[in-house]
């Protein structure tokens, strides 16, 4: 029910959304909450286990009742707070957890059957028959829990990350807050004010007092006017502080574009990281309910909740509204109630001290002990003193059990809050978040002019402790009411009592907790689901351990909390994973040859973070294997050309290089010559090989290493620890020139022809052996050649300044295929390197050591290295280990797999028979047989004979001899030729 | 978490890569045998409190640093370069 | 008392007065014939199969706080048995068999489901290493198979097929993997090992071990000295303080790893889902929240919280892979202390030098799924001083003479890689 | 002889423009990355001051101006954008070509430091990050340097391979940024 002349929506903006399909007439300014309450719908939602009927209970993030799904399609978005979201034009809402409909919900006949899902049911049963968990109780169990649901597609929407800094962040724009960013402010200070409501002022909006001479509310506008005029303030409203982390970081959630009808391309949320010297929480209190039995009907709501509908949305949220009360406070409900005309049917305080109404009936001493009504509030039972028991006819209960500070963010960093008798609540320690203060509600102090004080010192010691002056302020004048309250944490009785509104944990829940002996406040946490539920126990955790300590025994500040864990409220994946949907996940690597390649046809796959040509498909080729097949014979027989550029390549300058290469290599590089190349092995400390690659001396003090693509950045950054960390004697310089070079490998006997055509000089053997390297002219172009070879074949890799990459690359591909050759993928540079017997990370899989590879004699005995000694371990030599081994099939399977296991002939391919595995296999267009390369125990001792390939997932058996691996050449006649 | 990479102020950890204790700076000769080997690459004191460790600002300056800091609290009481600390040892 | 659905109706018509402790609470004795110092999941279980295979039953768990609230308490709740190295492979096959008859042998429904584990991969390399373990799957006797992208779509048609950075070639489906109520497990075992007689005791912290002449005698703790014939040491992430007081240094180094759960929403993702790139892992509890979890943090730590890269990252990865989950609300994020070693695999072990001492740890980040099997191979050791066969190569001297590392991820020594 | 044609690395990405921020590629210049031997850092400063007119930069800052530049560049090295070393340099310094390696664009307009607070975990604002300020940090996964050229324009460098993922993030920062200032 509308009250004219109240509130702060605008009364001049109506605007309609929908509920359920039905339209309700709002304000701007409205939440779906207040304009539900507006148009007297009450029944909103319904509870996780018992699906009882839920109506709004709260005006807060932390609502315990209406939650709702708003949108619809790709993008609906589940278990949305009706008290946040607020109303725009075209706005689609609707109510969850029920079916067929909110108003006649199947489920809710769980409710009847409560008697047998109490507490921790579940553990005690569903156990028989044994196949019907997964089959039959864990599905119905997982459709009828659940509150929300998903869409089930690919989310539509955009969201985005950010980062801020500032001196001062004040979280929480109350009066506290306000007052702290004010104080700084004015100071000059570097100073963030993040609130998560759409206008700033917290309870002063929601409240009819003063403040410095003008409501409450106007003096939050123009303080927040002040505050919007200063360059060195940034505010943030419909921003939530989620989380408190190490060095003064944390995290906001800010929702940009939840309120507007056309968000114009805005993401709809962002997250904040946010980094501050120094902060103050502000962030309020949370007034609590009272447990008493059927206390969760739609229309039973807190105490300030009711204040706020009224005084800021200018709603009335009942015709004939009940206040139960422990405390002074929740009666300003129900003076501000008459004075809008809004019947109060009467105040029951649990106090026999009370103070008198004005205007409506004080029940002193009386507690509220039932209600009715089935899906809206109809009445409400309450017991006198002399235990005679009345009924009030109500549709509205403002219930208040005092308020709990909102300490989450002061235990986000392991801090424990202690109790406070005087508010019978939780209060925060100084200190437990370094850098951050407290003040105002969160901190215990309830009185506005309390709030304001403790903003303004907050401030000021802040300010001090970063140097900064600040002026003396004056507190602006405001209600200080003494906070008087008598503890009521359940009202005694039968039935259910609800401390958790959205798990429908009840008072008798925990009580049988406890005599199950879960007396840890986590155990009973646990057992019952108290306080997980999307409210976090917000509403519920201090009461639920109030129960607990009664039904145990003990006093609440020796039954203790919980752990308040971030995020504070709610944040979405999506916001937190902004940025990373499709493909933002990781950056993209491109070649300087991938617009060729795509343009010829090659499927581009992913090696790290690069892309590469799995093959180049010719004209009437319809396999991978045809193209595969016939790049291997190109490279075998004329040339191919295949880009290498995203192996990593580090130049290295200084007079130790050598020294420091003899160090982190196992081999020698300080006796290379210059003008030559060596491969090289390099091991971890604990002597598994790490990488492998060439490197050349280009100079005296010069040298250019290569690693593998998927090592490149961790070579160098093994490479600066080795230098920083254990060799800062050695003056070496290194750099990363990885991006500097487009380079290709051109491969086969034609290459020097090939080559021979573009260079300014020619070369020849003995110009150019195997291993030469050294600058180059390439079509006028200062580069850089290698007589290198990972195909076995007579082979070069030429290296351009990158701007040329693409240019060189088509050059050199359209000579190629007028050579009868062509451009290679990674599928036949696989195979070549298997031919071959070339290792990469399939067999230097970090598992392995250089006795395994058969690489023991490339460890120089003349020095130490990285990783020698950790190699030499008994367990990693001898023939007990695994080593490197080639397969070739020979029965009537031709196939190899890589990832199959290998067994003695005849054997049960069982584990305990297991003697290896396959690391990689290709089929051979030169051999015109599969060749495997794997790993054998003591298997070079075993070349000639028979075992078999198992692979039980393909399922294929395959016999097979064992032979060296290097199939082609082995005299490397053709690398040098 | 901030850490102050002695060149770059302080930074957010994501710039940074751990590795773990810094008595990896205190790399024992070939011949010191197979429990100082073992102790040196695999056993840690892992203390819950203070403790050393080594960070790399790879995403920044690309130097190693050596972290004194709090298992328990993640305070930072100290940052050195680490290159320094390893002269600083011979 | 035993717990079924009959007892459930009859106590539910009876006002639910009938039920009981579910696990005594003890207080220390003198003497014990064995002490484990740890009430987590290993802690229980070991003293559960203590009782129950060994008959000993003159034993205490002795708990600095409150059973089960280490990581047992604090997991992504995922079983499996997927591991490829002799001598891993072996152990989690173990264990999964006895997480299937777990039950019935608990009377206590600890909700484990066979939902089913896909592990994602990117490239053929990635393939062929998860053939590989899923050969070794089928060896050992166990389940595995292998999906192609279309079969994988077939299981997870939310997948983002078509845009996501990695793209999906596949995956390795392994039937039996799955979850459980991970809380339900340490009550479980709590209950069974109560109820043979075993002592726990909360509440009461070990701040020393006696040990005379090389020979354990007991354990000092904050309610005083309890004498023992022989102690074990199942502490996880606690390992290196509990060793030290033994003066023993450990091959761990504890960290933080953080994992999330969202908001209850109705059914959506069927099995537990495991994203290799991206490291993420994921899966719908039976209450609706998605529970999953990333990589460890990376640094050393006692925390029990971590930072927000971490977890921003494992958002990114959920993003880049299911977009569908993007509107679901993390409700809360965790963290929990790993005990991570130098290949990745754990110990169970005697501690040389000390006759009577033993130790349980170094399960990394995988240990939820090993606590039956861990508990019945310490259980076995400690009773029979002899290594259970399929623990036999969990031994402490491996890092130092490298028969039988066991490094599964394939990432070294460096502690936080596994 | 056929000549090789040069591509830049943001070849048919750049220049792209939203909410008056805007976003161009540096012509392809030259750059040496200059690391001094030990002990040779007050001697290399000093040729490079001869032969260039610049000092070797400070931590963190620029030395030098559009055409001639010198960038602090991380742990005892500095890049110089523009002239061609001079060979003196290399007495005192490891001195490599690094003209292909790196991609350089130019993000100019009054919500620059908006867009890159969507990306950078630096505090780029004015006041903090003034003209001739130089960064080594990340812009979202990439690792890069970012360089305040004047008070409403940057110069960040990303790897060369990186270019199209560099465009693409700072894009869609841009596009989030002006779609929160329009209208």
């Amino acid at each position: 029910m509308r009250i004219n002349g109240k509130g702060l929506v605008d009364r001049s903006t109506p605007l309609t959304f929908t509920f359920d399909g039905h339209s309700v007439d709002a304000y701007a300014g409205d939440t779906v909450a207040s304009a539900l309450l507006a148009a007297e719908v009450k029944l909103v939602a319904r509870s996780f286990k018992y699906h009882r009927p839920r109506g709004v209970m709260g005006a807060g993030s932390e609502e315990a009742g209406a939650l709702i799904t708003v949108g619809n399609g790709a993008g609906q978005d589940p278990n949305v707070r009706a008290t946040m979201q607020e109303v725009y034009s075209g706005l689609e809402t609707r109510s969850q957890n029920r079916w067929p409909s909110l108003n006649f919900d199947v489920l809710s006949l769980n409710d009847l059957a409560s008697p047998f899902l109490s507490a921790g049911f579940y553990y005690k049963t569903f156990m028989w028959p044994k196949a019907f968990w997964e089959k039959l109780y864990e599905p119905v169990i997982r459709r009828a829990a659940g509150i929300g649901g998903l869409s089930g597609e690919h989310n539509p929407d955009s969201y985005e990350k950010a980062y801020a800094f500032c001196d001062f962040l004040v979280i929480g724009a109350g009066s506290a807050g306000l007052m702290a960013a004010l104080t700084a402010g004015r100071a000059g200070a570097d100073v963030i004010l993040c609130d998560e409501d759409s206008i700033m002022g917290g309870r002063l909006n929601g409240e009819t007092y003063d403040v410095g001479g003008a409501t409450g509310q106007d003096w939050a506008a123009s303080t927040v006017a002040e505050l919007a005029s200063m360059d060195n303030v940034r505010l943030m409203t419909r921003t939530t502080v989620t989380g408190a982390y190490d060095q003064g970081t944390f995290g906001a959630l800010e929702r940009v574009s939840h309120h507007l009808e056309d968000r114009g391309g805005r993401p709809v949320e962002c997250f904040w990281r946010i980094a501050a010297k120094r902060s103050v929480l502000a962030a309020g209190s949370i007034e609590r309910p009272v447990a008493f039995r059927n206390n969760d009907r739609p229309g039973i709501m807190t105490a300030s909740a009711v204040r706020t509908y009224l005084n800021r949305y200018g709603v009335a949220p009942g015709k004939a509204v009940t206040v139960f009360a422990n405390n002074d406070d929740a009666h300003r409900t129900a003076r501000d109630l008459v004075e809008a005309g809004v019947h109060v049917a009467g105040v029951i305080d649990t106090r026999r001290d009370a103070p008198d109404g004005d205007g409506y009936e004080v029940y002193k001493g009386a507690e509220i002990c039932n209600s009715e009504g089935r899906k809206a509030l109809e009445a409400v039972t309450f017991r006198y003193p002399d235990g005679r028991e009345d009924k009030l006819q109500t549709d509205c209960l403002a219930m208040s059990g005092g308020w709990n500070p909102s300490v989450h963010m002061t235990c986000h960093m392991n801090g424990r809050p202690v109790w406070n008798e005087g508010i019978q609540s939780f209060v925060p320690v100084d200190g437990t978040v370094p850098g951050m203060l407290t003040a105002g509600a969160c901190n215990g102090v309830f009185s506005t002019h309390g709030a304001l004080t403790q903003g303004i010192a907050a401030a000021q010691e802040a300010l001090s402790d970063l140097g900064v002056k600040t002026a003396k302020a004056d507190v602006p004048k405001a209600e200080d009411a003494p906070y008087r309250l008598k503890p009521l944490w359940a009202v005694e009785g039968k039935g259910r009592a609800w401390l958790d509104f959205q798990n429908d944990v009840t008072v008798k829940d925990v009580k049988l907790a406890a005599a199950e002996n879960f007396r840890s406040v986590e155990h009973m946490k646990r057992y019952t689901t108290q306080g997980m539920a999307p409210d976090q126990g917000k509403n519920s955790n201090v009461a639920a351990l109030a129960v607990l300590a009664d039904a145990t025994g003990r006093g609440i500040p020796e039954t203790g909390t919980t752990t308040f864990r971030p995020p504070y409220v709610p944040v979405s994946i999506a916001a937190m994973g902004a940025g990373s949907q499709g493909i933002g996940f990781a950056p993209q690597r491109f070649t300087t040859s991938h617009k060729a390649s795509v343009e010829a046809g090659a499927p581009m796959v992913e090696v790290g973070m690069w892309y590469r040509p799995s093959f180049f498909p010719a004209p009437g080729e319809k396999t991978w294997r045809q193209s595969c097949d016939r790049e291997v014979n190109n490279v075998r027989n004329a040339v191919g050309v295949c880009d290498v550029s995203t192996l990593g390549k580090i130049d290295l300058q200084g007079p130790d290089v050598g020294e420091f290469l003899d160090f982190v290599y196992t081999n020698m590089f300080s006796t290379l010559k210059v003008g030559r190349t060596r491969y090289g092995l390099m091991l971890r400390e604990d002597g598994t090989v790490m990488d492998d690659g060439t490197t050349a001396r280009m100079g005296e003090n010069h040298y250019v290493m290569t690693t593998t693509t998927a090592a490149a950045g961790p070579v160098m950054r093994h490479l600066e620890y080795v230098h920083q960390c254990l060799r800062p004697d050695l003056d070496v310089s290194m750099i990363s020139v990885t991006e500097q070079w487009a380079q290709f490998a051109v491969a086969g006997p034609k290459s020097r022809e090939l080559l021979n055509g573009l260079l300014a000089e020619e070369i020849n053997s003995d110009s150019w052996p195997f291993m030469a390297c050294g600058e180059a002219l390439i079509q006028g172009v200062k580069g850089r050649l290698f007589r290198i070879s990972f195909s076995g074949e007579h082979a070069y890799e030429v290296a351009v300044p990158s701007r040329y990459g693409d240019s060189l690359f088509r050059l050199l591909v359209s000579r190629a295929e007028s050579m009868g050759g062509g451009a290679y993928g990674m599928e036949a540079l696989n195979v070549l390197r298997i031919e071959k017997g070339h290792i990469t990370h399939s067999e230097i899989h970090g598992r392995t050591n250089a006795f395994d590879i058969g690489f023991a004699r490339m460890v120089s005995a003349k020095k130490d290295c990285i990783g020698k000694t950790m190699s030499e371990r008994p367990g990693l030599v001898g023939d007990t280990r695994e080593q490197l081994v080639g397969l070739k099939p020979i029965g009537v399977v031709k196939q190899l797999t890589a990832g199959a296991h290998l067994f003695e002939k005849g054997a049960d391919p069982v584990r305990v028979n297991e003697q290896g595995y396959t690391t990689s296999v290709g089929f051979s267009p030169t051999l015109e047989t599969y060749l495997g390369l794997g790993f054998l125990r003591n298997g070079r001792a075993r070349h000639g004979e028979e075992i078999q390939m198992v692979d039980h997932l393909r399922g294929i058996t395959t016999q097979c001899v064992v032979c060296d691996p290097v199939f082609i050449d082995p005299e490397g006649g053709r690398v040098r030729g | 978490m901030r850490i102050k990479c002695p060149h770059c102020g302080e930074r957010d950890r994501r710039e940074f890569y751990y590795v773990g204790d810094a008595v990896a700076l205190d790399r024992p000769d070939p011949d010191a045998g197979d429990v100082v080997w073992d102790d040196y690459v695999h056993n840690r004191d892992n203390p819950a409190g203070v403790t050393r460790d080594l960070w790399y600002h790879e995403s920044g300056c690309s130097t190693w640093i050596v972290v004194t800091r709090n298992t328990v609290t993640h305070e930072i009481l100290k940052t050195e370069l680490a290159s320094k600390v390893k002269e600083a040892m011979a | 008392m035993r717990f079924s659905g009959w007892k459930v109706i009859k106590e539910g018509l009876s006002g639910n007065k009938g039920w009981g402790a579910h696990w005594r609470d003890a207080q220390p004795k003198p003497e014990y014939d064995a002490i484990i110092i740890g009430g987590g999941g290993h802690g229980l279980s070991t003293a559960y199969y203590l009782a129950k295979n060994h008959g000993l039953t003159n034993i205490a768990v002795v708990e600095k706080g409150y059973l089960g609230g280490g990581n047992v308490g604090r997991n992504t709740t995922i079983v499996r048995a997927n591991y490829f190295l002799q001598g891993n492979s072996e152990f989690y096959s173990h264990s999964l068999k006895l997480w299937e008859g777990l039950e019935e042998d608990l009377n206590y429904n600890v909700m484990h489901s066979q939902r089913g584990l896909i592990n994602l991969f990117h490239s053929d390399g990635q393939r062929d290493a998860f053939a590989r373990r899923g050969n070794m799957m089928v060896n050992q006797g166990d389940d595995a198979i292998l999906l192609d992208r279309e079969g994988v779509r077939k299981h997870l048609p939310y997948l983002d097929f078509e845009q996501t950075r990695f793209p999906i070639f596949g995956g390795l489906y392994h039937p039996r993997g799955g979850t459980a109520r991970h809380d339900a497990v340490a009550w479980g075992y709590a209950r069974g090992a109560s109820d043979r007689g075993v002592d726990l005791i909360q509440n009461c912290e070990v701040t020393d071990i006696d040990i005379e002449g090389g020979v354990v005698k007991g354990v000092q703790t904050t309610r005083g000295p309890i004498k023992a014939k022989k102690v074990g040491i199942v502490v996880a992430g606690r390992s290196g303080q509990v060793a030290a007081m033994a003066g023993r240094r450990l091959p761990i180094e504890s960290h933080v790893l953080q994992a999330f759960v969202t908001e209850g929403l109705k059914p959506v993702i069927d099995h537990v889902v495991s994203f290799g790139m991206g490291h993420f892992y994921i899966s719908q509890s039976d209450k609706g929240g998605l529970v999953f979890g990333g990589d460890l943090d990376f640094y050393a730590s006692y925390a029990q919280r971590g930072n927000l890269p971490m977890k921003e990252h494992v958002m990114d990865a959920g993003m880049t892979l299911m977009p569908m989950i993007g509107k679901a609300k993390v409700l809360r994020s965790w963290g929990g202390i790993m005990d991570m070693t130098p290949d990745g695999s754990p110990f169970i072990d005697k501690m040389d030098g000390v006759d009577g001492l033993f130790i349980d740890c170094g399960w990394n980040y995988g240990g939820f799924k090993a606590v039956p099997a861990s508990g019945w191979c310490m259980a076995h050791l400690m009773a029979t001083d002899t290594h259970h066969e399929a623990a036999a190569k969990f031994r402490l001297d491996r890092t130092r003479t490298g028969v039988n590392i066991l490094d599964e991820e394939g990432t070294g020594s460096q502690h936080n890689l596994h | 002889m056929v000549d090789l044609m040069a591509k830049s690395p943001c070849d048919g990405l750049l220049p792209v423009e939203h909410g008056g921020v805007s976003l161009s590629e540096i012509d392809m210049t030259v750059l040496t990355s200059v690391s001094p031997y030990k002990g040779q850092d007050k001697a290399l400063s000093a040729a490079l001051k001869e032969a260039h007119g610049m000092a070797f930069p400070g931590i963190n800052r620029a030395t030098g101006k559009e055409g001639a530049r010198a960038i602090w560049f991380g742990q005892g090295q500095a890049m110089l954008i523009g002239p061609d070393p001079a060979s003196s340099l290399c007495v005192h310094a490891a001195v490599t070509d690094q003209s292909d390696a790196w991609v350089l664009v130019r993000l100019e307009g009054g919500r620059a430091e908006d867009v890159l607070a969507r990306l950078v975990p630096v505090d780029l604002r004015q006041a903090a990050f003034k003209r001739g300020h130089t960064a080594r940090t990340q812009l979202q996964h990439m690792m890069i340097s970012v360089t305040r050229t004047g008070d409403s324009s940057f110069l960040i460098m990303a790897f060369r391979s990186m270019a199209k993922t560099l465009v693409h993030d700072l894009e869609t920062a841009m596009r989030g940024v002006a779609a929160r200032h329009a209208g």
